[in-house]
């Protein structure tokens, strides 16, 4: 075959497989925006347009106040997690192999061992111990593995942070604290964000954890919406996931046209 | 320049450092006068960049002593000894424009607003750098980038200033032009400059001293004339320059050293007071000191040879003889219509000779070739 | 070797996440431990007395669950295979071909990431549905004759899972062959490869470390999959982590719960240690590279 | 005709009778999900000030987990009759006042008394309803009335059936079918239902307990189910009809309980009191389709309701009709057999 | 060398290749002999690297013909083309030993087991690499890798053998080592070389001929002896060499050339057709042409200046004279006791000369002088 028309067959496959791809991808988003104004009071028949699940949703106690829950313990553990994840991330640097290894051990094990394990052995933790299930209880169970996500990055980019940066500003006369908030967190600052972003991301995002340890009031919006899944859908919950969407959206486009701007500044 | 911080020696009293079971830097003593341009040669893993960072403050040495003014700063934290670095990758802040990264140092220092725009101001002009100072680093070229490093350890008026091969990065062109600006600026500031280096050509071209480093020593200290001139070691005539080389056995010490090599060439050199008679010594001769015979043969070093090859480098040549007992010798002339070799073609039997002061005596230095070296060097050879 | 530089931080930094690990994460896996070798008092409700049983473990045993477990493994094993399949040719169209429409092809890969998990995975829920839009689209244009039923099924649960973890395969294979120098591929077509040699020869071993992180990413998580089984799978697709999620919420067997998750981790360090083992120590640094 | 007892556990810090103690501003629940009328809480809030918020489980298993893990701070929960037996050995309820219900009295004696909790010292039956089954007539051609039934066209249509995710429920209903006890603790009657729910799982679609929508798009037929779920099924689907098995099956009442450290037990004895009153029963029944367990409410019933026997059974078919009553023993076999049946 | 692939002539004809707005090759010609060791030689960015690219069949050109042996192959695929590559960082498979990327192509052409492994030997002893052939690139020095590249590319008898900067990541010991083994192999296997340079010594030393590129286009092609004696633009003098600058107005033509420059100095160069009587050139006189005048004054090309400076480099040594008018003047002489610059003092009153034949007139390039140019050259002075 001819080079040229070769090429171009490779290209047409790999470019219409990447459009299934996003179809496959984006079909089922699509679906519940769709859905989002169904007119019916079943969440699988088609019954016309409306918005009035919108009127529904807001109007509705449970879902706003499963909204706030979880905004609160998301932000809770993404501000935990990060200071956490990124003190250990700067910490691991100047430690030996073998610590360093060892806490590695953890933060990979944090990663690996499956959600539903992490979610009992953290019930049977607190409920063994005595203590309280509800808000804290799923700030904590969620920093853990958060921690980890927010360690891992920074340390990525701290392997990618020429030490000699630091070493120059201590050389300018810059003491230790000058020089870490002058040059080494400047430098972070992407990698801490968007550390911060995937902790409350998972978070937010976290039902399996949350279930298992929510007690009362603590009813997170991924729980409320797992719990009208598994007993008795309403519409309104195609409602929920377009409002949420449409958040996630912005902040990631506010959060990309920071991190551009930053990056313009670092790196 | 301030008072206080004026003019200092800088003195490093048998300075060792190891990582582990590496000796980085081994027993290293050197002085530094005030206002000169000393250099730091050696090939790469010799411990240069260690020693520079014993005297910047970010490591601490096992044993010896670093001397400012005669004070005492081995256990000063970097930020407390009047030195600056230029890093070698430069190690500008990415974040903060031209002006921000040379100003960072007078605003650790908390000089006052008034008095940091005309330092800054004077610093850039010097370095012809104002019409960038908005830029970031990544917005300038290699060589603007080498001014702002310079720029930004300048402006603090160090007693001493490091450069870690500043000019590495820069391809020949650049690197030629900024060398000599380096050199102007150093003559114009005369602030004392320890500059790295495993470039011999332009330690040789910048400095006032040369210190030869290998394996963590330093082998010889000299300025660029005597490390050129009278390398002491078999090491260094290699390392600074071309070298042909002659082992031999003295045949007359005293006010001529006649030495005679295996292939039964003798090689007439000016005295030396540790070639005695009957020792083994080894013998450096530059190519470029190798002349044709012109005219009247020479009484002493008339060497015969066949010419193998010619190769041609432009503004140079080299010759490559074989000479009887099938030793090779190469010579080096400039590229000029009127010079005797350029009549010579390969397969003539031509004459060379040279002066007996251009034969070096050199001790044996097996010390410095280590297995290490002996591999390297088989390697670059294969 | 650990040299101190002069600028570093205090490694004290580390104590509180080493803190907080062993307080919540390690005690908590331990006390699970000590659970899954206690017994239930049978005279009394929910009464766990502890001590060194291994009823539990016996029970585990039961071929009904073992099955269990051997279905779990093939549905993790088939939705990573699928992850791969899926993914690669995807990952290296973002990586060589997206040209300057690269960010922004990257950036929609992203988005469904970062919107709830819960909902997407629901959606399907209404898509795959007898009276869904998917059916009723393959069955005018005449590609199935009967309405689809492949909802409640181990089928629409693969593609649950698939559809879920995709992306964490997608990142790793995308890093891997964006991080590939190009010019390898040219100096194979260079020496006389054709394309599907110079794939295969040289661009997946290259690729590779991306691969094995990407398999890792999509099983682990497989395995413990807890929530898609539950939306989407029928009475016949029961996974490992429902059964174990069954103990807690509905049997209230907490030592049969902890020993069922116990043999869970038991069965995915195997399968990791003998992957890992299988594609040599490449792999072992591959993850962590990744992240 | 109901002695009241003092409070005499004093676990709790429960008023004194006949004192009325002060209102708290708060009230939290712990209730299965859309299991009260939307606008019941609405009208307690307005008529005593009282904000109310509300948690959802979808089991009788997945509240007395959380319970029994040691969530704190609800202060009503609803659990089925035999779940109130466990919970109260599990000293997880609080004993009532029942000088501050005093609307008790218009519950009809037959949801009294029962084995679970012998003279209500925990509990007052919310509503009540049974355990059976339904079926779409117009994709099922058989008239189905039975266990037997039920379990005898699983394989005609196979992968149409959904049953509870429920224990009791469903293992109870193989046993009615055999003929047992639906509380049997035999372990050999338990082994034989066992085998008939093995042998029923191929082909069950889902278990699930929210079977409504899949009901109502037709892609199940047969739902062993709560006999208020069919209700509001055939809203829409006119075509299901619910069945109260002739085996006989279970019946059993979903109640009021404050939970024991409840913090707010003077609002939650005002709430019990509150709904108990007929207007807001019959509001609720209306809306769930669960009969309510007070006299005089059918007076605010739409007829349709009232003399729907899928709500109100009639009184012979109510004779045959079996309490849960749990003990460790029936739990335990229970479990066991649930975790096979899922499992296979 | 099979065969069929024996010796064959590569010509390009009229090659253009524009990425964009960007033309990379611009109408690019030339003929390379079978067996010529042809070097293409020129600035970062000039379009060396597509022009081999082009000739790999990795880029398709917009226009334009490549010829192999006369057979187009503009539309063939890289890998059914008898040319292989030598790739700038060499572009080793990383997860093949030795002995595998060697063997690759061989492989890929399925040739015999037992033919393969006879090639492999003997290319693996032709470069020395029989003891490291299960290692794998990484665990290699530079110099290794270099010798693995080489290998993978010579064991395929290709036709033509493309060659991108191969030593350009050595340093400067190991490159020239590695400079004469690469020129006895090409001598040895006869394969015609491709090289694609910067390095205007290398290209020089190497080369049979030499194109030199700048922005996509071909300046000048030659033998090196005629691209650095007879540079035809200032760009090629400038860029191969140093160079000192003049620029005037021809005053006699014919047999003898004389340019008068603005400053007043006449000069003296050979006769060039171009160079007409009142028209103005530029002359490029060579540093290391110039040389003391020594006894009698020559009748022509003498000049007298002020010693600025000594740039000392070791075997040579800069000068630096202020001529009369402000111009400088640069000499290059070998570092030799006896010659007479060594005598010279800085702030000396010198008498220079050179040989006509060493003042080059080019024709004044404005063109090649865009805008770009100076802003690099004002910017690399600066
Ligand atoms: N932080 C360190 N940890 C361990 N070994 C080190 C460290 N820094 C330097 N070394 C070792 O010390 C020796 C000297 O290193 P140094 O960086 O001083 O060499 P150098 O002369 O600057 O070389 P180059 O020209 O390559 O920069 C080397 O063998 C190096 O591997
Ligand atoms: N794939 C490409 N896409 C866009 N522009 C390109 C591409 N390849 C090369 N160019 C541009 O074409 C011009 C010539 O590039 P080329 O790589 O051939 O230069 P070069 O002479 O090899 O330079 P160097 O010495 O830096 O390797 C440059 O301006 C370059 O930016
Ligand atoms: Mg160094
Ligand atoms: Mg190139």
């Amino acid at each position: 075959m001819n080079l040229a028309a070769s090429n171009r067959t490779v290209n047409a496959g790999l470019k219409s497989h990447a459009a299934l791809v996003y179809a496959f991808l984006y079909l089922p988003i699509l679906i519940v925006v769709i859905y989002a104004f169904n007119d019916s009071r079943l969440v699988q028949i088609w019954h016309g347009f409306s918005t009035r699940w919108f009127g529904e949703a807001w109007r509705d106690d449970t879902l706003r106040n499963a909204f706030r829950i979880s905004l609160i313990t998301a932000t809770l553990n993404a501000v935990i997690a990060t200071i956490l994840g990124t003190a250990a991330g700067l910490a691991l640097r100047n430690v030996g192999r073998k610590t360093r290894s060892a806490f590695d051990m953890f933060m990979y094990t944090t990663l690996i061992v499956p959600e539903i394990v992490i979610a009992i052995a953290s019930l049977l933790f607190f409920v063994t111990l005595g203590l309280p299930l509800g808000p804290v209880a799923i700030v904590i169970t969620h920093s853990v593995f958060n921690t980890s996500v927010v360690g891992l990055i920074v340390r990525a980019r701290l392997a990618g942070v020429d030490r000699s940066l630091e070493e120059a500003s201590t050389d300018l006369g810059a003491t230790r604290w000058g020089t870490f908030y002058q040059v080494t967190l400047p430098q972070l600052f992407p990698a801490v964000l968007a550390g911060a972003l995937l902790a409350f991301t998972f978070s937010f995002d976290d039902v399996v954890l949350s279930s298992f340890v929510s007690g009362v009031g603590s009813t997170t919006l991924p729980v409320e919406i797992f719990s009208q899944i598994r007993f008795g859908l309403s519409p309104k919950v195609n409602v929920v996931a377009v409002v949420t969407l449409s958040l996630t959206i912005v902040a990631i486009v506010t959060a990309q046209a920071l991190l551009r701007r930053e990056a313009r500044r670092v790196v | 320049m301030d008072g206080e911080g004026g003019r200092a020696d800088l003195v490093l009293e048998d300075v060792t450092k190891s990582f582990g079971e590496v000796r980085a830097v081994d027993g290293v003593s050197f002085q530094v006068e005030p206002g000169q341009f000393f250099s730091l040669l050696g090939p790469s893993g010799c411990g240069k960049t260690t020693t520079l960072r014993l005297i910047a403050g970010f490591e601490q040495p096992d044993s010896g002593r670093v001397l400012l003014s005669g004070m005492d700063m081995t256990r000063l934290p970097p930020n407390r000894r009047r030195v600056n670095t230029v890093f070698q990758h430069y190690a500008l802040f990415p974040h903060l424009t031209v002006e921000d990264n040379v100003g960072f140092g007078l605003k650790q220092a908390k000089v006052p607003k008034s008095e940091l725009t005309r330092r800054l101001d004077e610093t850039l002009k010097r370095v012809r750098l104002e019409e960038l100072r908005t830029r970031r680093p990544r917005e300038l070229s290699g060589g603007q980038q080498q001014r702002v490093a310079l720029a930004r350890a300048l402006i603090n008026e160090p007693t001493v200033l490091l450069l870690d091969e500043p000019l590495a990065a820069l391809d020949l062109k650049l690197r030629k032009a900024m060398q000599q600006e380096l050199k102007r600026l150093q003559e114009r500031v005369g602030i004392t400059f320890i500059y790295v280096t495993h470039d011999q050509e332009e330690a040789l071209t910048l400095s006032d001293r040369i210190a030869v480093m290998n394996d963590g020593l330093i082998l010889q200290e000299g300025s660029p004339n005597e490390i050129y001139e009278r390398p002491r070691t078999r090491f260094v005539a290699d390392f600074v320059g071309q070298t042909n080389f002659f082992e031999g056995i003295v045949e007359e010490d005293g006010d001529r050293v006649v030495v005679r090599d295996e292939s039964g060439l003798t090689i007439t050199c000016s005295p030396v007071d540790f070639a005695r008679r009957g020792s083994t010594v080894a013998i450096a001769v530059r190519p470029e000191k190798i002349i044709p015979v012109n005219g009247a043969a020479p009484a002493v070093n008339l060497v015969e040879g066949t010419l193998t090859r010619r190769t041609y480098l432009g503004d140079l040549l080299q010759l490559h003889l074989l000479l009887q007992g099938g030793r090779e010798l190469t010579l080096q002339r400039q590229n000029e219509p009127d010079d005797p070799s350029s009549a010579w073609r390969v397969g003539d039997r031509v004459q060379v000779t040279w002066d007996p002061r251009s034969s070096l005596v050199l001790e044996i230095d097996q010390a410095f070739m280590d297995e290490e070296d002996i591999r390297l060097m088989a390697d670059s050879q294969g | 070797m650990a040299s101190r530089s002069s600028v570093a931080e205090p490694r004290a930094l580390l104590l509180p996440a080493w803190g907080w690990y062993s307080v919540f994460f390690v005690a908590p896996l331990l006390i699970m431990v000590a659970y899954s070798f206690a017994i239930n008092d049978p005279d009394r409700f929910f009464t766990v007395t502890f001590g060194f049983y291994t009823d539990q473990f016996q029970r585990v045993w039961d071929p009904l669950y073992l099955e269990i477990y051997k279905n779990t493994f093939l549905m993790a094993l088939s939705g990573t295979f699928g992850c791969l399949l899926i993914g690669y040719p995807f990952a290296y169209f973002l990586a060589t071909r997206a040209g300057r429409y690269k960010t922004f092809l990257f950036f929609l890969v992203i988005v469904p990431f970062w919107t709830s998990l819960l909902i997407r995975t629901y959606a399907w829920l209404l898509l795959l549905s007898e009276n869904g839009p998917l059916s009723g689209a393959l069955q005018s244009m005449g590609l199935i004759a009967n309405p689809l039923n492949i909802l409640y099924t181990p089928i629409s649960v693969w593609i649950g899972i698939v559809y879920d973890y995709l992306p964490l395969m997608v990142f790793p294979l995308y890093v891997a062959i964006e991080r590939m120098d190009p010019r390898l591929k040219e100096a194979s077509r260079d020496l006389g490869a054709g394309r599907g040699a110079t794939f295969w020869k040289v661009t997946v071993p290259l690729t590779m470390p991306g691969i094995i992180t990407g398999c890792l990413l999509t099983f682990i998580p497989m395995t413990g999959e807890y929530v898609v089984p539950e939306i989407l799978g029928g009475a016949k697709s029961y996974l490992v982590g429902n059964l174990v999620a069954n103990e807690f919420r509905t049997a209230i067997d907490w030592p049969f719960g902890a020993a069922l998750s116990m043999s869970l981790v038991a069965m995915m360090l195997v399968v990791i240690f003998v992957y890992l083992r299988f594609l040599g120590r490449r792999s072992e640094e591959s993850l962590g590279s990744f992240l | 005709s109901r002695e009241l007892r003092p409070n005499d556990t004093g676990t709790s810090g429960a008023a004194t009778p006949g004192a009325t103690p002060e209102l708290e501003d708060q009230l939290s629940i712990y209730n299965w999900a859309d299991y009260v009328h939307p606008k019941t809480y609405g009208q307690f809030e307005k008529e005593f000030d009282i904000k109310i918020t509300e948690d959802n489980y979808p089991s009788n298993e997945d509240a007395l987990a959380k319970l029994q893990a040691g969530a704190k701070g609800y202060d009503l929960v609803v659990p089925t009759g035999y779940m109130v037996e466990i919970m109260r050995e599990q000293g997880l309820l609080m004993e009532l006042d029942h000088s501050q219900i005093p609307n008790f009295s218009l519950i009809e004696d037959r949801f009294l008394d029962t084995a679970a909790d012998p003279g209500n010292r925990y509990s007052v039956p919310k509503d009540f309803g049974t355990t059976g089954y339904g079926y779409r007539s117009k994709f099922v051609k058989e008239e189905m009335s039975s266990w037997e039934d039920f379990f005898r066209l699983a394989p005609k249509y196979s992968g149409r059936y959904t049953v509870l995710d429920s224990s009791p429920e469903v293992v109870g209903s193989a046993l009615k079918m055999l003929g047992y006890s639906y509380n049997s603790v035999e372990p050999k009657e338990i082994e034989e239902a066992t085998k008939e729910l093995l042998k029923l799982k191929p082909h069950v679609r889902k278990i699930t307990s929210s079977m409504r929508e899949i009901m109502i798009t037709g892609e199940a037929y047969v739902s062993l189910t709560w006999n208020g779920e069919i209700g509001y099924v055939a809203l829409d689907a006119a075509d299901a009809r619910y069945v109260v098995p002739s085996e006989g099956t279970e019946v059993w009442t979903d109640n009021w309980c404050i939970v024991a450290g409840a913090p707010h037990p003077a609002a939650a004895h005002a709430f019990i009191n509150w709904h108990l009153q007929p207007k807001i029963q019959a509001q609720d029944t209306s809306y769930h389709y669960y009969g309510s367990c007070v006299e005089g409410e059918e007076e605010f019933l739409k007829p349709a309701i009232a003399n729907d026997p899928a709500v109100y059974p009639a009184g012979d078919v109510l004779e045959k009709l079996e309490f849960a009553a749990a003990n460790p023993e029936w739990l335990r076999l229970r479990n066991e057999a649930w975790t096979k049946f899922k499992a296979a």
